[in-house]
């Protein structure tokens, strides 16, 4: 059982999902992130005065995945999440020790 | 004569009223596009403001109300500068100092073009747009408001149609325009592929509230006396809007299967859309069948950018554009003499008065034609030289990052 | 007599300030829900001026000010469809055209029934309010508009009682309301177990701002003229409001330990509702005296839904109905008969009337009890009917999603 | 001489519009802090409204424009408690009863010190804005609006200038009062090393647009009839403001590379301070040029403060200081005695009125030195006492939930 | 030392919070969520074009735990979380291999 | 490969951010939660009813990170985020299996 976390620019984040549904992943949990990163951030403007934002939004991806899935979800995001250009962010495959279905309770590969 | 402090109270009021709309337009706007171009939005209406202004004072009002020149395609360079615009005399057939109709009309030449802003968002440049408002508001806004408002205008004066507040000058002049310009600009980045939703619906009723109170003034104000004719006007606008509000969600619920409070707002802008040309000429229940009508062929009418593929995105198309015809036509049909017997020669074809109808169809035609040939050929100009479009850089991170350099919304601090 | 274009402008200007409030409560409540019910809110009030402004065009106006019939329980229909309301006659005992006073009223009649979402939020389907909002206006609204602003009315002419704007008619007739409704409804799920926040408090003091200025619509349009009445009833209201923020803040401070901006919004809006039946009765100083008592009486009252367990949400029984109540009380106690010689015929108590106060009591209970019976009933019957509640689910959920099928906020594309 | 209503319809829109501003200007201050602080400033602008009210009631309108007590100093206490401005009597030299001009008048008091809560933004204790906002309205608004306000007060009467709506009473007064409160209180914690940027510009830019609207009846209303001179003033905010937004654009776009909304805001503010003095007395043209000016100076101006290292955090100092300063003694100049015949002894520089010019730069110079003196004394006394400042510990989690115990926004449930 | 992740109802996150100060966690970390799974999302209708969204609001819950406690965390969590519908979520059970309090630079069992 | 996960004090994150990246920390991404520990809440009123919210906000910061990098990452963000007052938040490490650069398709340091 893994957990892998994806760091995606943000307006690739349906195609990611569509993706990964495509796949067989039944679930994932998705939250807004600010990255920072290799990727210039932006200048903010308020009343002549300048701020750096070193900060870009990203959407962060967190997907519970059993063993041997796990190389086809990393794949499938990274193939769909690319765009060549800097700040395609980053994914990590963490190990998980145990998972729960609250609804049911059941364990493991049982409750993905 | 005297000045009448009355109607002069009463159309001062109406002028700040309409100046308010702009704002309310902003908001209304600014609501339904993503957080991303918020700021971009209310920015190309708010500077609106500015750029229209200052024509106007220099010579727009001239080129307005001035007497015909150049065969009547538009008035003369009498009144340039405002220089004798200065409430020494009244404005001809009322009694308000003329400084005070010309600071009234001031106002719609405002608002006319930053409707258009509606059917452009999210993808134009601010320059391409303070460029375009320009162009558009000397070249077509005038013209048309000369033609159907001034007296001796050709729509008004020779052909004898009527436009109470602007359905011909302000709503079928800018839907249609804003058509051209959609034709002209191409679609956002993702339309008809993902949910491009709106990213703060409070605003949008915020706004839709302000314009509603607003309105008020652009139509009862333009009876340019606190009459009964303000009376009758103040009345239908009201009805008109309400009615269509409830129209628009019967559809809704009947087609969709819920209400929307997007719906209920622009069902409501619809109306009072539709009632703008007629609203001093009709009874209430005449108002109401127009509301009723504004509401749900509005409803029908957005849709259709779907379907054909244009990205009016904001639908001032599906609203404002068939709305106002909507409106000019069935004034032709519900007319009635006798509620304003000073501007109308004839009543509407359900009083028997075939001919004003006709004359209102002609009118919304030429409007049409005239207007869209017109921004068309600007709107292909500003492309060709400045280019109409932001970067698609700019359209994927946003407008107010790119172009303004600002954010609209920082909550974590 | 000859129109005064004076008195139209004003009354004019009122009624569009007026009919701005609806979307001022609708925000000044929306901000107080929560995130997934504010569209909701916002729907419901919107909609209410679709209802009851068609049902007053068609039989509203009519009911409310034709002359007496059924023994005075309402209203007859001369004035149906407002054929006969067409700005051709002046309103009687003033000089504006009746067209001017019927869409001056209609947008009383509008904001009323509005006033009650407030107690019934976050939990009622938004079918069930437009046929409760239908009902209401037409069997309970409009009986007593009739009772107490029409000249034959019983309040008016036969009792002797008087309510300058609307404090019987609007707020304790909307208040008593409320409470009905509630107690037919029930309390939202996790009241008084949960913190039930409100989530935008920026909207809320956006719409407390635009009821305050409205509100100089609704009292000092009140006196259907632009005269001295006008002016006492302006600064009345003005001052009461004021104060009653003042008082507010102090309690907060003293009894909670923090002032709160949701206090300050709620207080003014607590004196504005005292000082309505008053406005054009009472000096600068009463009015000053009538702010103080509204906002110290208000603030304990909506601690009382927690000690006596009804989930009046937003306080609208803490606020209108207890407001409304004291302030037509202390009418009876500091009307000044030199202040409004044409409307009043003795003062109040302060000033040696007791009869009138005996009277301004007597109204009161009178509007108290039928509107509370009524209003029980009609709510019974739309709860066995259709029902009045949403789902559970739609409650969890949240309205917005649920009913209207719309999210508020997206800041995130 | 009887109450004319067309005058008094106006002053009476014009009174509400300008308590308009004061949550407009609550929204558009709120909108620039960050998400932590906004309704700390909400409050402290909604409460001077109550603070102000009361004292205006029961001495502010006798001090302010009661006959020359103390030398001059101050009115007399002729109305104290408005006992005996009950719209009786016409306010001398109009045909408005006097209690609409003192409603009038009020509004002017409450907004002014609202505009100080601008500067002292983000740091200030709510308790000690009470305390403050008490003194300084008593002790510097009143006996500057009694000098250049009423008939008899020195700057009017005896100097000879002129500040037709409140360039040196509003403006130029709180604008060196906010200079003198930030010397006081300090520099927000971060102030130049961090970025504090707006939490919400959708709210900033629509309390920019109440504000404009509002201004309508702060200038126009100021001729205290709807005669010409309302037409003119009406016509001069107007122009001045659009102008202003555009010179401000100009600038940002020139010097910084991106046009802001932030920006079009601030302009607009900047022109319609500048031209405030001036709106009865100049003609469009030359309210144009004010308003270039202006927009090109307070451009300027706001970055003033991180050269000189005091944080006027909304640049209070920046718009009103410099934009009040510069529309009073542009008046000097663009005056035309034909504009205002009954005002205007002589005209301005630009027509030959050198002695004008003088006179207005006399009162700029009065005004400043009297208002910094007796701020500074009276920032240090409540300093001294009280406290000024709120805590490191609330200024770090923000003076919503420490001091006023709410959030703004909650929009997760 | 582990790291429990649960990805819950949101209108469920005070009771669950509650139930495990009850059995002494003395400190834990949320965050909304857009969690994709099993229970449908729902439709949204602008101007009459509706658009699916797949995505529903969750609550993220990061518990940081010794060994001994896992297990009464997770059950806690799952107990108090479960309404026994579609969509009552996950917990998941990551390996933690180093722990700081920042205040005191306290490490492992002490930080908590 | 590790994961460094630390829940902060928010009006430190510009801090500590700048520090890491002083370390040669090239990337983190950063995430607004609200935490619940040994730091009181506070109270809110409404109206005259007070709520006792138990959650502060605080950031948290992920930033993935190279083994020999790891204790000079977590000493940094020590250093930096510490007041010294209670709810300066804590500091987890997490270990990784495997690392994906987006853009590239580098995986493990390389994709750092
Ligand atoms: N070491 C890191 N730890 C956590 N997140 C990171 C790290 N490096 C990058 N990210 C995330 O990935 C995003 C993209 O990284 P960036 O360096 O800009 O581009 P790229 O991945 O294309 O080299 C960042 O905005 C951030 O959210
Ligand atoms: N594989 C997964 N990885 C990460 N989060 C998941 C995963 N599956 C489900 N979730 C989270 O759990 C929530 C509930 O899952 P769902 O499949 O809808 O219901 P249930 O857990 O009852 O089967 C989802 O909305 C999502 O936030
Ligand atoms: N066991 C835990 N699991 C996850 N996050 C925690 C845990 N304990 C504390 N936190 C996070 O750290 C923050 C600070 O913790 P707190 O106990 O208030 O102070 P301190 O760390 O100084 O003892 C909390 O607000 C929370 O975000």
């Amino acid at each position: 059982m893994k957990l892998v976390i994806a760091f995606i620019k943000p307006f690739k984040l349906d195609e990611v999902k569509d993706a990964l549904k495509a796949v067989g992943i039944t679930g994932l949990s998705v939250s807004e992130v600010r990255g920072f990163g290799r990727q210039a951030g932006h200048t903010e403007v308020y009343r002549g005065a300048e701020y750096e934002v070193d900060f870009v939004p990203k959407s962060r991806i967190d997907v519970l995945v059993d063993d041997d899935l796990v190389g086809t979800v990393v794949d499938t995001i990274e193939r769909t999440a690319r765009t060549g250009k800097i700040g395609d962010g980053k994914i990590a495959v963490l190990p998980v020790e145990d998972l729960v279905r609250i609804r049911t309770g059941e364990r493991g590969h049982d409750a993905l | 004569m005297e000045i009448n402090p009355g109607d002069t109270a009463w159309v001062l009021v109406s002028a700040a009223l309409v100046l308010f709309m702009t704002p309310g337009l902003a908001l209304f706007y600014g609501g339904m596009v993503r957080a991303k171009n918020v700021l971009g939005m209310l920015m190309k209406n708010f500077f609106t403001i500015t750029i229209v202004t200052i024509i106007w004072v220099l010579i727009g009002y001239t080129l307005a109300f001035g007497k015909d020149a150049w065969g009547g395609l538009i008035g003369n360079l009498d009144f340039a500068g405002l220089r004798t615009v200065r409430g020494d005399s009244l404005f001809p057939g009322t009694k308000i100092p003329d400084i005070v109709f010309m600071a009234f009309q001031m106002m719609f030449a405002v608002i006319t073009p930053a409707l258009i802003t509606g059917a452009i968002a999210e993808r134009m440049k601010f320059s391409a747009w303070v460029v375009f408002c320009m162009l558009w508001s000397v070249l077509v806004y005038l013209p048309v408001a000369h033609w159907a408002f001034a007296s001796d205008g050709w729509i008004f004066a020779r052909l004898g149609a009527r436009d109470f507040a602007g359905g011909l000058v302000v709503h079928i002049n800018a839907g249609i325009a804003a058509l051209a310009c959609v034709f002209v600009l191409g679609p956002r980045k993702g339309f008809r592929r993902e949910a491009i939703r709106p990213h703060n619906l409070t605003l949008t009723l915020l706004g839709a509230g302000i314009l509603w109170f607003g309105w008020f003034g652009f139509n009862a104000g333009s009876a340019l006396a606190a009459n009964r004719i303000a009376g009758i006007a103040f009345t239908a606008t009201h009805v008109a809007a309400a009615t269509a509000a409830g129209t628009w969600i019967a559809m809704e619920w009947w087609r969709v299967g819920k209400p929307t409070t997007l719906g209920a707002a622009s069902g409501a802008v619809a109306g009072l859309v539709a009632i703008t040309p007629a609203a001093g000429f009709v009874s209430p229940l005449a108002a109401m069948a127009i509301g009723a009508a504004a509401g749900a062929a509005c409803f029908f009418a957005v849709s259709l950018k779907f379907r054909f593929n244009y990205d009016d995105s904001l639908d001032v198309v599906g609203v404002h554009l068939v709305g106002g015809i909507l409106g000019s036509i069935m004034l032709g049909v519900f007319a009635e003499r006798s509620i304003n017997p000073d501007l109308l020669v004839t009543s509407g074809l359900m009083f028997g008065g075939a001919a004003f109808f006709g004359k209102q169809v002609v009118a919304v035609l030429a409007v049409l034609a005239f207007s869209f040939v017109v921004t068309y050929i600007l709107a292909r100009l500003v492309d060709l030289t400045i280019g109409l479009r932001a970067s698609e850089e700019a359209e994927t991170s946003g407008l107010d990052i790119t172009l303004h350099e600002e954010r609209a919304y920082v909550f974590t601090e």
